[in-house]
Order: C-alpha cells, then structure tokens, then sequence
C-alpha cells in the first residue's frame, strides 16, 4: 500500500516538475514585462510554444549526424529525471535513493556533455562558440556545484536530498559555512541557467549568446524538448535551494495527503518567490562580458571552498 | 765502522738527491744529458756501496747494469739523437726554475716525514735510503710534469727508475727477481722510448710533445 | 703442491709462451689466426680444469679462489676475442689497412698478452706479478700503435708514458711492502709471497702498509683506469685495433684490479693500517661521476665505451671499497658482467666501424635496419652495459645499489646520480646509432663473427636470470676473503 | 594452482615472443603473436580469477638472487591487478589481430608486445625485490622498444630516449627503496620486508623514493613529462597497455610497498600522494584540454586519473592511521575500482584514436571532423569511452569518482590540522579536474568526430574492422555494465581492501535494488541501474509521444548559421580555439600560455597572423636545468679530454702528493 502511495507520489512529482517548469519560465517572463511596464504573454505562452514546436516539421541540417537527432531526447530525460529526483513538496521520494545529490549534479552534468557536443554538430561557427563557452562556464560551475554540495553533506551527515531536507528542517540554525554555500549556489545557478548577467536567455543577437547559439540548428521538436529541458533545469535548481536551504513546509516521508498538498503549496510559493526574485534581479542587472563570467563563477568557486574548509575546520572544535 | 757505512751511504744516497736538484734546474738539453750520466753513477757507487755493506754480491750486478747502460750507453745515445735532431737549443720550463726548486724541497721534505716514521723500525740503513729514495721518485716525476721536451721526459723517467733502484737495493735482502725486473724495464722501456722517437721522428719535425698533443682524436 | 696443478698453472702461462714464439715466425695470416685461436682455446681449456682441482700453492705460481676467477673469466674472454680478432683481421688485411708483417707481430704480441695476463694473475710473488703486469702492458702499448697513423702512435705514446710512470709507483709500493714485511719475515724470498704476506700480515708496520698502499693503488689503479689516472685509457681504447679494445676493456684492466684487490686485502688483514675502503670509493666515485658527463660530448664510438669502461671500473672499486659480503659479491659479479658485456660491445663495434667505414658516432645511423644482427646485437650490449634487466650487470648494480644505499645512504646518492647521468648519455648515442634511417654502409660484405657477441650476451643474460649455486657459493667465500 | 597456471603463461609469453627468432619471414607472424596473446591473456585471467581461498600462494624458483631466489605469490591484490593487466592484455590483442597489420614492421610490435605483456603480468606476481625490479625493467624496456617502432621520426626517439631515462631513474629510486626495506643483510624477500622493524627516517626515506619511482612510471606530476611524449608514439593497441595497464602496474608498485610492506602508515603518508595527486590531476587535464594530438590527449588525461587514483589511495592511508578503517576501504575501493575503469575506458579510447589513426593517418584533431558519418560505429563507441572517461552516469567513471567524492566526504573528522586543510583543497581539484575532463572530451570528440571534414582523409575515412571494432565494443559493454553494476565489482574488491586496510565496505549485495552505498543509506546511494533505466525510458517515452500525438515529419536543409554557412570547413570552430577560453582563464597560471596576434595595418595585403605559445612550466623549471646542468659540466670537464701528457702526469703527481700528505699525517 505504501509502495503504492510512495509511486504515485513519485509519478506526481515527476508530472509536477514537467508542467510547472514552463510555467515558471512565463512566470518569470511575466514579471520582468511588468517590471519594464509591458504586459507581456500569458504565463502558459511557454506551454503554447512548445506544443506548437512539437507539431511542427523538424528542419535538419544536411550534415547533421544520428547523434545530433538523438541528444535532444536523452538531454531532456536526463534532465527530467534530475528533477523528478529532487524533492520538491515531498520530502523522500521513492526513488530517492537511487541518486544523491552528487550524482543529481553530475546527470546535469552528462546534460550538459551531450548539449555541447550537439552544438558542434552540425559544423558551424556559432555552435562551436556556445559549445566552447558552455564548457568553459561548466568547468568553473561544477566545482563549485561540488564544494556546495560538500558543505551541505557535511553539515547534514549526508549527501542524500531527503536526509539534507529533513536535517535542516530539524536544526534551523544559522551557520556561516550554509550562508557562503547558498550565496556560491546562487551564482552558480545563474550561470548555470544562462540567466542575466552570465546570459541571456532572450538574446539573439550571435555574439553574445551561449545557450542560444548551441542550440540554433535545432527545430520543431527537437527544439521543444531542448527548451523544456533548459525550463527543467531551471526549476530544478529552484528545487535544491528550497531543498537544501529553505525547506519548510515540505511533506515529510510517507506522509498525508494533506502534508502533501501543504507542501505542494509551499513549493509553488516557493517557486513564485524565486520567480519574483530572478525577474527583479535580472531586470536590474547587465549582462557582463564573457570573460569577466570566469570571475563571477571563480567567486562562487572560492566561497564553496572557504565555506566547506570552514566545516572541516569546525567540526573538531 | 757500522757508523761509517751508515754516514757513507747516506752521502751517496744525499748525494742523488742533489743530483736530482741538479737536473730539475738544468734548462740545456746537453747538460741535462750530462748531468743524467752523473746521476745514474753515483746510484751505481751507491748500489755498490750496499752491496758492499749488505754483503750482498748480487748487487753489484746492478750496479755494473746502472753505470754500464745508465751512466754510459744511454747518455751517449741520447747525445747522438738530439745531434740527428738538432735539439741542442734551451728546454722551455712550467713555472719557473724558482718555483720548481721549491716544490722539489717541499717534496724532499714530505718524503721523509713520510718515510721515516713509517720506517721506525726498520734497520737505519734502509730508513734514510727508503727516504731519499722517495724524494728522487718525486722529484722524477716533478720533472716530468714541468719539461715539455720528449727526451728531458725521459730523463726525468730514468731518473724516477733510478729512485726506485735505491731503494730495492737499500731494502735489505730483497730477492734477486727484482734487480732483474728493474733492469729489464730499464732495458726495454729505452728500446721502446728509441722506436717511439723514431717512428715519432718520422711524422714530426720535432719530438716536442706539445706538438704531439696537437693530433689528437675528437678535438672538435 | 700437487703436481699436476702445478703443470696447470705452468701451462697457462706456457702455452701462450710458446704460441707467442711460433706466431713471431708464421708469415701467413690466416694460419697465424688458427694457431691464435688454437692457443686461446687450449689455455682456455686448462683454465676450466682449475675448477676441478682446488687452490693450492707452488713457488712461483699459486691458485686461489680469488685468482680462479679471473683466470677463467681472463682466458674465456681471450679464447673469444680470438675467434673476434680472426674475422677482424681478415677484414682488416682485406681492405689494406694493416700488412702481413703487422699482422705477424700482432698475433705474437696478443698470445705474449695473454702469457702476461695470466703470469700476473696467477704469480705467487709480488715482484714476479709486477713483471707480469710490466709485460702486459708493454705488449698493448706496441699493439695500440700498430696502425701507425699519427693517432695511433700519440694514443701508444701517452699509453706507454702514463703506464711506464704507473707501473714505477707500483714497484716503488713493491718494495715497500717488502720492507715492512722484512722486520717480520727476515730477508730473502719469504717477504714477497703473498701466501707468507697474508698470514703475518697483522705484524707487519702499519704506517709502511700505509704508504705502499698509496702506491700501489695509484699505481695498479693507472692500469685499471681510474679517474686521475685515467687519460690513456680512451684513447688507446679508440686508436688500437678493436680486438684489443676488448681485451683492454675486459681483461687488462681486470688484471690490474686483481692486483689491487691482492694488496687491499693485505690492508685488511692488519688492523692498524688504514682502511682500504674510502681511498677506494672516493677514487671509484671520481670515475664514476667523471666518465659519465665525459660520455656526453663523445664522437667516436670507441672512445664512447672507453669512457663507459672508465665508470665501470669505478663502480667496481666502489663496490670493493665499500666491502662487506653482499658488495663484495657484487663487485666480483659487476667485474665477470663487465668484463663479458664491454667485450661483446667490443666486437659489435668492431664490425660497425668496418661496415660502416668511420668511428664517427654521428655517421652511424640506423644500424637495425640495416645490419640487423649487429645492431641488435649493440642494442643488447648497451641495455646490458647500462644496467638494465635482465642482464646480469643489472643483478651487481642492483646489489651495490641497494646495499650501499641501506648502510651508508649518503654515498649511494653520487652513485646513483653517476649511473642516471652515464645512462642518459650512452642511451643517447645508442638511439642515435641503432635506429632513424639508415646511414649509407661502405662495406656491405663483411663477414662478420657473431659468435662471441652473442655467447657473451647469452652469458650475461642467464646470469641475471640464474647463477648456479656452485658459482654462488665461489662468489660468496671470495667476497668472504676480500672482507 | 593459479599462480602455477600463471608462471606457465607468463613463460608462454615470453615464448611468444620469440617466435619470430625461429619463424623470421613468415607472412602472419604477428598475427599468429597476437592470437597466442589472447589465449594467454585469457588464461591468466582465469588464473587471476579462480578462488584461492583466503591465504596467498607462495613459490619459490631456484632463480633469480641465489640466496633468495625468485619468489612469486598470488594473494588479493595481485589477483586483482592480473585481471586488470590481463583483461587489457586480452582486449589490445583482439584489437590488434585487426589493427596490428597496419603498423609498420608488425612482427618486431608483435614480439616486444608479447614481451612486454609478460613483464607486465611478471611485476605483479613477483614477491621479491630483485624479481620485482627485474620484471619492473623489463617492462620499461619492451615498452621502450614499443615506442621506438616508428624510430625514423626524431621526435619518437626523443620520445623513447626520455621515457626509458626517465624509467630508469624511476627503478633507481625503487631500487634504493628496497635497499632500505631490506637492510643491510640484503633480506630482498617480501616475506622478511615486511617482519623487519623500521625507523620513522626510514619509512620516510622509503615513501619518499617509492612515490618518486612508482610515480614516475605512472606519470605522476612532476615527474610525468615523458608520458605524453611516449604514449602516442607507440603503436595504438600498444599506447592503451601502456596508458591503461602499464599506469596500473606502476600504482601496483606503490600500494604494495606502502601499503603492504612498509607496515602500519601514520597520517603524514597520505600528504605526499594527495597532494601530487591534486597537482596531477589538474594540471594534465588543462593541457589535455589544449592539446590538438589525439593521443597526446588522451596520454595527458591518463596523468589526470592516475592523479585521481593517487588521491584515493592517500586519503586510504589517512583514514588507516588514524584507524578508520571503513572510510579507508571506502576510499581504498574507490581507488581500486577507479584503477579498473581507467584501464577498460582508456583502452577503449586509445583504441578509438587507432581507428582513426588507421582510416585517416590523422592523429591531429584540427584535420579532423564528420568522422561520425563514415565511420559510426567508432563514432559510437569513442563517445561511449569520452562519457565515461568524463566521469558522467551511467557510466563506470563516475562511480568512481563518486565513491572518490564519499570517502573525502568521510574525512572531517580526522584529527591533523594539515589534513583538515589538505582535504579540502583536494576535492577541489578532484571537482575540478573532473569539470575540465568533461569539456576536454567534449572538444575533442566534437572536433574529431563531429562537423565537417577538415581534410580529404577525414571525408573519405573508412569504417576500421570488425576486430578492432568487436574489442572496443567489449570493453564499452563492461564498462557500461561496471557503471549498471558497480555493487557486484566492488564487492569483488572487498577482498584486497580487507587484506590491505583491515576493513571493508558493507557488502553491497545486501543494500537493495542493486544500488550500492558505502558506508550507510542514509549517508549516501547510488544506483546506475535504475538512472539508465529512468532516462531510456524517458527518452524512449517522449520520442514515442511525440512521434504518436505530434509530429515526426523530418527535412533536410542546409544549415541554418545565422543566415548564411561559408562553405569552407575552415570556418568552423577549430580545437584551439575552443580550448581558447579555459586557455585564457586558467591557462597564464598553469601553463604561461602567450598569445600573439600579428595584425596588418589598414591597407596592408598580407594575412594576418595569431599564434599560441604554451609551455610547460614544470618542464621549464624543473628539466631544463638539468640538462642544462649536465651540458654545462660535461662541456666544462670536456676540457679534461684535451690535456698534455705532462698535464695528465701533473693530475696524477697531484694525487700522489696529495695521498701522500694524507698519509704523513
């Protein structure tokens, strides 16, 4: 029965992420139209989209390879799965287990893999520049990504999500070590999500791009599954913070129906807040050059550093 | 008496040395020649001088060898060569006569601190012949380094044999096999020094070996 | 005294005698080349039967362990440098490089080598060894300029002055020891025995032992070619004939090491004197570090393994200096692999200089390809002169290596870095040699003996691999003696 | 038993090789060499596989030191590294039954790899110094010739001249190591080894000279500059033994004296391992990344691992001394298992690299491109190796890494301050070095394999043959089924750990679903089964939706490029120039990158120029002296060649003075 109830919440979660991830993106659209006075698309514009890019005929390069048609399918079930993996109103899914938050990271990571060589595909020059920048921006993030997760696990006794989650919602305390590391999780996120200043997201103008230029030789569904992997990541990356720093209201393991739906509304809160929050900041900010983005990740690099040698450092005292 | 030989040979033996100083001042080759002569027969008074003394009948063997072949066939050979060579001229010298006399007294002095307490038991005859013995060998040598000229190298040589002469003679005793062996060497070495300054007279215009030295492999 | 060890040893030195004296008069080179060969396997042949019979004494002549050693080791190396010297030769006659009258001489002169190698490894008496060490030394002189170019001549002259000078400081410690042994031993011929000298050697004046013993090392040690002795070894080495390169390489040295041995032994024996031991090692060090950074700006491929024989008789000494069983035995071994592997270099490099027309290092290219069986047959001789497995040099340095390095780590430091600097450099010029494109070869017909490169390689490999346990036990009892 | 089926194969070997001593001209001789490798190979993995029961096998040969003889013993660790060492033997020769005819004067390859593969399996059943050294040697050697097989090109035989100098330095070292371990009594048995007591100095000395001989032959970092240089310049099945075997072997050394027969470690062991590890780690893959050799690529991210594998293994001997004991198997394992990944998926890169080397005679990426059109199936299976060499799931690479990640996640408790802040600064560099592993195969395959041709020989590439294609496939499978299965190899590894360590890892056939945990559940799991079969399913089930409910209607069209491709393959974006940002941030610290940029004035015709200057600091500060060094004192003492005959009497005069006035006194 358990089994049952643990499955369904497993499946819901995984529905959850995929329908609220573009909805995000419109949210946060939304904000920033309202920020600069304009009334911008419906929040569901996103979900249009992509249905309209999925009924579409797919244009292919001439030169382009079997790998080119396959990653959009495996880089939007890596994705997904991350995110279904991650929890986000209930806290031990039923497949908790089966990925930590390392192996989280790193499914982002063979994501990432599989984008930029699909970038370098079909043999033009932009891809090879979005290519070439996105594996700059994630060698510098992963790391970073790692030392977070270091100080989290550590302070928690644990690299697993659910454990992390309860542990903090059991020991809300300040510490220093957890401050640095979300401040470093936030840049990282960022870039990771090509937001402004790293990117941006709505650019299409060709020197400045880093995921648009990747992903321009790609169409019709393809094209749909790539956007709604990126609108995944994004969410996913809501996800952790809520998780790791913030996770109140979430439904502890094997809880209720109604814990549940409490914390499902805890998470769209979540979520708005975030929102919110992301619209302001970018609004607000300029996109900096792309070499001063190894700067800003090298900060968030060196504040994971400081904040897990803090950990190692206190925990004898 | 026993004091007397003592005195006797350690004179002859004091004597060499001096001759030794003589030749590693002497800068003409025909004086050198000369003085080598003289050298090689006061070994030959003081090889005898032993024999005489050690009762030692073989001795004089060797001291008939040295005056025979070193006092006389040697220098009269070497004369004849650097008259077909036309070498009568000035040796050349490294360092100066001064300095070289004074490294030679400096080695004569070394040799007997060396000697004599090592000989402390031994019988006094051989102690100072061991001793000066030694200063001859080094100052042989000391010869040999400082000339450039092929036959003072020579010289230098014979007079370095002619040490270790004194001092096999002076050891009290020591069996026959070794005047033997000294005077072979002796023998052959000169027979060997004459082909080489033949064979060396035939590619050379001279027997100086700074030119020798010049026809060396690999100099690159 | 056993009668028949006596004519043993007798023949030994007999039969090169005799050979020496009917090769002065055999006019016809190939001939003169058979009887050479025949005589090298003869006194070869008497050699092996020392290992049946046991060391015993005789008057003038005397067999130990020490001595069967290089006995052995001495007329198996000469018995295949004849079967070497036979094809070189006859090349060399072929090309007009050398006479039949030169050749005459020179088969003489190498059988009165090998009567004077193995008169001075077997005398019983210093003064009789001293002779012999004289004679062999004579010999080589003559046999280093026999091609009479002005290189070969100056290379036997410097050889003849520097050992003539050599071999006076040897007489000079002769009579020395002579004459601290006298007090103890009286007059006469008991004070240059060595039996009698070993066995009171601990009575004898310590501070005479003293001052003979640096005589006797500077001098014996010119011959075995240690560092500030050293300067006639490369290039009577490089000017001779390559058959004798070999010999001087693997067996005079030998020769004089083997003398040095005898007297550091006698050293050992009296406990007052000084220790042998760091006189040994610094001089071993010196040749060691030295030869190894001379090998670097080596053109000519003889001089290249000359100077490698210079480094090796410095870990040898080294090796002795340090003493104790296990560096002894590595000594001892180190000096058998040496004498073995310098020797097959030899002949390989022989025939490379024949083929290809010049001792240049830098003209030599290739020579895998284009002589297989030479220039692997190189290959293999420097991997094992270099000291890597599994040739058996690799077995002594590994011993001298690891046992110097556990008693005294700070020595073992220099002789590492002598051995790395020595490796790199003849790596260098053997990569250079053997592989790349082919140089253009002068002679393609040379009839080249690889017989004895590759016995003496097949040697050296098994005894990295396998040392028979008889020889073992024989290694082991003479490390023994040398204390 | 084993060990007896071992020995007899090891001898077979080397029989093998010399084969063509017996059958010289003989058309297929190599190909023959090969074949009786794979069976041998196979064999003796067999004989590394067959239950033993808990003690080790011992036996003695009546060779080698007399008084010692040559001792061989097959216990956990060797049986362990036989598989490694053999299932590579096995795959390199199934791949070079294909590949090997294309080299050039096979039957010579074929012999010395016959030989080499014996030295290898020799070094790690030997179980005393002298055999140990002996196989060590003898392993560098055939290697070296290996290297030496295209030996008309210079840069090869500078190759082979700095490996083997660089080899022999190495045993030198280990040489001088057991010259401690056995003592003055000359005690070279590992039995004895490890009874005798020891010094502290003497530990150190010996950790010192083992990490500076083993890691030399493995390629650590500083002393790692021969690796990328003699690597590629062997033949390719002969580069994957070398970067995947030989590497191994070389860790082989270095675990087996420190953590077997130098006795119990204290903390300050781990430091030295740790800390060039990192080093190693993060330097090799930042020049990795900016290299434009395949091979050379690929030489410089075996340094990164073998880097990676040295950082489990000190933080093991960490975790030991201070006596926890499961961290210790943990990061042990991680280790181990990291060390058998390595070898299956660099092995298979190598191999890929081959193929590649063999359609196009290309090794440089930059004339490269669109092989994954003619040639697929290496395409497929060299990206296969790029995933799992970048340590990302599914794969067997990045279980490693992750048990990697676990045991410095374990290591906050240990009580050294040094320790406190070495460890962290460690993890750092493992996640880095994994980052920067991720973009370098990212560039290199996408420029090798994917976009355009760049040459004639990339567009008219062939498709390499089956067996070629059939090993690289092999060792993909067992990758992938390590990355599927971590929990069944780790659990065949407990058993070196518990013998090494003295703890374990929980069993992992106890934790669920086939998931596998290092220390608890709670703590941390992961399950490879069940992330590959959550994103096949995923991806299967969108395509499957959207191919059912909206559209899969496809057209080919030219690529789209903002509005216009230039025709030129010249055009797309070359290795460099990918590499050119991590060049430019990472790249002035670690490698003095300079850039220079010749640009025309306005109305000058002639084309302007932009070149990379990159050089190896650690080559520069460390090597160059040396040579330097040596040239200037052999040039110096050169002098001493070229002296008078008087000259030579005065050094000899000098000495006889000199003694002489030491002995007066």
């Amino acid at each position: 029965m358990t089994i049952i109830f643990d499955l369904f919440a497993q499946i819901l979660q995984m529905a959850l992420v995929l329908l609220a991830a573009p909805l995000l993106i419109g949210f946060v659209r939304k904000v920033k139209a309202h920020l600069l006075r304009r009334q911008g698309p419906p929040i569901v514009q996103p979900w249009r989209d992509l249905l309209r890019l999925l009924r579409k005929e797919t244009v292919l390069a001439e030169n382009a390879s079997w790998f080119y048609r396959a990653a959009p399918y495996f880089i939007f079930a890596t994705t997904w799965v991350a995110a279904s993996l991650t929890p986000t109103f209930e806290n031990g899914l039923m497949f908790s287990w089966a990925a930590d938050l390392i192996a989280i990271i790193a499914l982002l990571g063979s994501a990432r893999f599989l984008l930029a060589l699909a970038g370098m595909d079909v043999g033009t020059s932009f891809g090879g520049i979005g290519s070439s920048r996105e594996a700059m921006f994630g060698s510098l993030a992963e790391p970073a990504t790692i030392m977070i997760v270091f100080t989290v696990s550590l302070v928690a006794g644990s690299t697993q999500l659910s454990e992390i989650a309860s542990y903090m919602l059991a020991h809300s305390e300040l510490r220093v070590s957890v401050g640095m590391a979300l401040i470093a999780l936030l840049i990282v996120a960022i870039a990771e999500n090509g937001r402004v200043p790293v990117d941006n997201p709505a650019t299409h103008l060709e020197l400045t791009m880093v995921h648009e230029a990747m992903i321009l030789e790609y169409s019709g569904r393809h094209l749909a599954l790539i956007e709604l992997a990126s609108a995944l990541k994004l969410l996913l990356y809501i996800s952790l913070i809520d998780c790791m720093f913030f996770p109140w209201g979430m439904a502890p393991h094997g809880a209720g129906v109604v814990e549940m739906a409490t914390g499902g509304v805890a998470f769209v809160f979540k979520l708005a807040v975030a929102g919110v929050l992301l619209a302001v900041f970018e609004t607000s900010t300029a996109k900096m050059r792309v070499f001063r983005v190894p700067d800003f990740l090298g900060a968030g690099l060196m504040l994971g550093l400081l904040a897990t040698l803090l950990v190692f450092v206190t925990r004898s005292l | 008496m026993e004091h007397l030989s003592l005195d006797i040979a350690q004179l002859l033996a004091g004597a060499l040395v001096l001759v030794s100083f003589m030749l590693l001042y002497q800068d003409r080759l025909q004086g050198l020649i000369n003085i080598f002569a003289l050298h090689a027969f006061v070994l030959t008074l003081s090889v005898a001088w032993q024999a005489y003394i050690q009762h030692a009948p073989h001795l004089y063997v060797t001291a008939g060898i040295a005056l025979i072949f070193k006092a006389l066939v040697i220098p009269i050979s070497l004369r004849t060569i650097i008259k077909r060579l036309r070498i009568h001229r000035t040796v050349e010298m490294i360092g100066g006569v001064g300095v070289t006399m004074l490294i030679g007294i400096f080695l004569t002095a070394l040799s007997l601190v060396v000697m004599l307490p090592a000989t402390a038991s031994a019988d006094p005859l051989a102690r100072e012949d061991i001793a000066f013995a030694l200063a001859i060998v080094l100052l042989g040598l000391l010869m040999m380094v400082t000339r450039r000229n092929a036959v003072s190298q020579i010289i230098g040589f014979m007079s370095l044999e002619n040490g270790l002469i004194l001092a096999a003679a002076g050891a009290n005793g020591m069996p026959l096999v070794v005047e033997i062996s000294v005077a072979f060497s002796v023998l052959i070495a000169f027979i060997i020094i004459g082909v080489f300054l033949f064979r060396i007279r035939e590619r050379f215009d001279t027997v100086d070996l700074y030119h020798l030295d010049r026809v060396r492999g690999e100099r690159n | 005294m056993s009668s028949n060890l006596l004519l043993i040893s007798n023949a030994l030195v007999s039969v090169p005698a005799a050979a020496a004296c009917v090769l002065a008069f055999q006019t016809d080179y190939r001939r003169s080349a058979q009887i050479n060969l025949a005589a090298s396997g003869v006194t070869f042949l008497f050699a092996l039967t020392l290992l049946l019979t046991g060391p015993e004494n005789g008057t003038y002549l005397f067999v130990d362990d020490l001595n069967i050693v290089f006995i052995i080791l001495s007329t198996f190396v000469g018995f295949t440098t004849s079967i070497f010297s036979a094809s070189y030769i006859g090349h060399e006659i072929d090309t007009g490089k050398l006479t039949s009258a030169n050749v005459r001489f020179y088969h003489a002169m190498y059988q009165a080598l090998m009567c004077s190698m193995n008169l001075a490894l077997l005398a019983a008496n210093i003064g009789l060894m001293w002779v012999a060490v004289e004679i062999a030394t004579l010999s080589t002189v003559l046999m280093v300029g026999l091609y009479r170019t002005p290189h070969a001549l100056e290379a036997a002259w410097k050889y003849f002055i520097l050992g003539s000078v050599g071999i006076a400081l040897a007489l000079f410690g002769t009579i020395l020891v002579y004459m601290g042994a006298q007090p103890v031993l009286g007059e006469g011929y008991d004070g240059m025995v060595w039996t009698s000298l070993m066995q009171h050697a601990s009575q004898f004046n310590p501070r005479m032992l003293n001052v003979a013993f640096v005589f006797l090392m500077l001098g014996y040690g010119t011959k075995v070619g240690l560092a500030p002795m050293h300067a006639w070894l490369p290039d009577a080495h490089a000017e001779g004939p390559t058959p004798i390169s070999a010999v001087l390489s693997g067996l005079l040295l030998n020769v004089a090491l083997h003398a040095v041995l005898r007297f550091k032994m006698l050293l050992a024996a009296n406990a007052a004197a000084i220790t042998p031991g760091p006189l040994m090692i610094t001089l071993g060090l010196a040749s060691l570090i030295f030869a190894a950074f001379m090998l670097y700006r080596r053109d000519d491929i003889k001089r290249l393994f000359a100077y490698s024989s210079i480094e090796h008789m410095g870990i040898i000494a080294f090796a002795f200096g340090v003493g104790g069983p296990l560096a002894n035995f590595a000594g001892l071994m180190h000096m058998a692999m040496h004498s073995l592997t310098k020797s097959a270099i030899f002949f390989a490099v022989g025939h490379i200089a024949q083929v290809k027309g010049t001792q240049k290092i830098a003209d030599i290219r290739g020579l895998t390809e284009s002589h297989p069986a030479l220039g692997w047959g190189l290959v293999a001789g420097v991997v094992a002169i270099v000291g890597l497995p599994p040739l058996g040099v690799f077995m002594s340095e590994f011993l001298v290596v690891s046992s110097t390095f556990a008693q005294q780590p700070l020595l073992a430091i220099p002789l590492v870095f002598g051995l790395l600097v020595a490796f790199g450099a003849i790596l260098l010029r053997l990569i250079g040699m053997a592989f790349g494109e082919a140089t253009e070869s002068k002679e393609s017909a040379v009839k080249a003996s690889l017989v004895p490169l590759y016995a003496h390689l097949a040697l050296v490999l098994l005894a990295g691999l396998y040392l028979p346990p008889h020889l073992v036990a024989w290694f082991q009892n003479v490390a023994r003696l040398l204390g | 038993m084993p060990l007896y089926l071992a020995l007899v194969c090891v001898g077979g070997l080397i029989g093998v090789s010399s084969l063509p001593i017996y059958k010289r001209e003989t058309a297929g001789v190599a190909e023959l060499i090969y074949r009786l490798c794979l069976g041998i190979s196979a064999l003796l993995f067999v004989a590394a596989i067959i239950p033993r029961g808990a003690n080790a096998l011992d036996l003695t040969l009546p060779l080698g030191l007399p008084w010692i003889g040559m001792r061989l013993h097959l216990d956990a660790l060797t049986a362990f590294f036989l598989a490694v060492v053999n299932l590579g033997g096995a795959t390199a020769s199934v791949y070079a039954i294909g590949y090997g005819a294309h080299v050039s004067n096979p039957v010579r390859v074929a012999a010395f790899y016959a030989a080499f593969l014996a030295g290898m399996n020799l070094v790690v059943l030997a179980a005393d110094a002298y055999t140990f050294l002996v196989a060590w040697e003898f392993m560098s050697l055939a290697s070296w010739a290996l290297v030496l097989t295209h030996h008309h090109d210079a840069e090869n035989r500078r190759a082979s001249y700095i490996y083997l100098l660089m080899a022999s330095f190495g045993a030198l070292a280990l040489l001088m190591a057991f010259g401690v371990l056995g003592g003055v009594s000359g005690a070279y048995d590992f039995a004895s080894i490890r009874e005798a007591p020891r010094d502290s100095w003497q530990t150190g000395l010996v950790l010192a000279l083992v990490l500076l001989g083993a890691g030399s032959k493995a390629g650590l970092a500083p002393l790692h500059v021969w690796l990328p240089l003699a690597h590629p310049a062997a033949p390719s099945h002969v580069s994957a033994l070398m970067s995947g075997v030989m590497t191994k072997v070389a860790i082989y050394g270095f675990i087996r004296i420190v953590f077997d027969l130098l006795g119990p470690p204290a903390f300050w062991w781990s430091i030295e391992p740790m800390t060039f590890g990192a080093i190693s780690a993060v330097i090799a893959i930042l020049f990795a990344t900016l290299q434009s050799d395949l091979k050379k690529l690929l030489a410089y991210s075996t340094i990164e691992n073998i880097g990676v594998i040295f950082i489990g293994l000190g933080l093991s001997l960490a975790f030991k001394a201070n006596g926890m004991l499961v961290p210790a198997a943990v990061a042990f394992s991680a280790a181990l298992f990291h060390i058998f990944n390595h070898s299956l998926f660099k092995s298979l890169l190598f191999f890929g690299a081959g193929a590649v080397l063999t359609a196009t005679g290309e090794r440089n990426i930059e004339r490269l491109g669109g092989l994954i059109h003619s040639m697929p199936k290496t395409a497929f299976l060299f990206l296969g190796g790029c995933f799992a060499i970048a340590a990302l799931p599914p794969l067997n690479g990045f279980v490693s890494e992750w048990l990697m990640f676990q045991a410095i996640l374990l290591s906050p408790t240990m009580p050294q301050w040094i320790l406190k802040l070495l460890v962290p600064a460690v993890g750092v560099a493992l996640a880095l070095s994994a980052a920067l592993g991720a973009s370098c195969y990212v560039r290199a395959y996408g420029v090798a394999f994917l976009g355009r041709p760049r040459s004639d020989e990339a567009r008219e590439a062939k498709e390499v043959d089956q067996w070629s294609l059939g090993a690289m496939s092999f060792l993909l499978g067992l990758s992938l089924t390590a990355g599927l299965l971590p929990g069944f190899f780790i659990d065949t590894i407990s058993p070196v750990a518990k013998a090494f360590i003295g703890g374990r890892m929980p069993a992992q056939n106890e934790v669920g679903w086939l998931s596998i945990a290092p220390v608890a559940e709670s703590r941390s799991s992961y399950n490879g089964m069940l992330v590959f079969v959550l994103i096949v399913a995923s991806a299967w089930a969108a395509r499957w939706l959207i191919y059912k409910y909206w559209s899969g209607a496809t057209r080919r069209a030219p690529a789209w490029d903002c509005g216009y491709i230039e025709p030129s393959t010249a055009t797309q974006y070359t290795g460099s120039s990918f590499a050119q940002p991590i060049r430019r941030t990472l790249g002035v610290i670690a490698f003095s990158a300079r850039e220079r940029l010749d640009m025309p004035l306005p109305g000058e015709t002639r084309a302007a120029r932009f070149s990379v200057q990159i050089q190896d600091r650690i080559f520069n500060f460390l090597y160059l002296p040396i040579t330097s060094a040596v040239a200037r004192i052999s040039n110096w003492l050169n002098a001493l060649n070229f002296l008078s005959i008087q000259e030579y009497l005065g050094l000899v005069f000098a000495a006889l003075v000199l003694l002489l006035v030491g002995v007066a006194r």
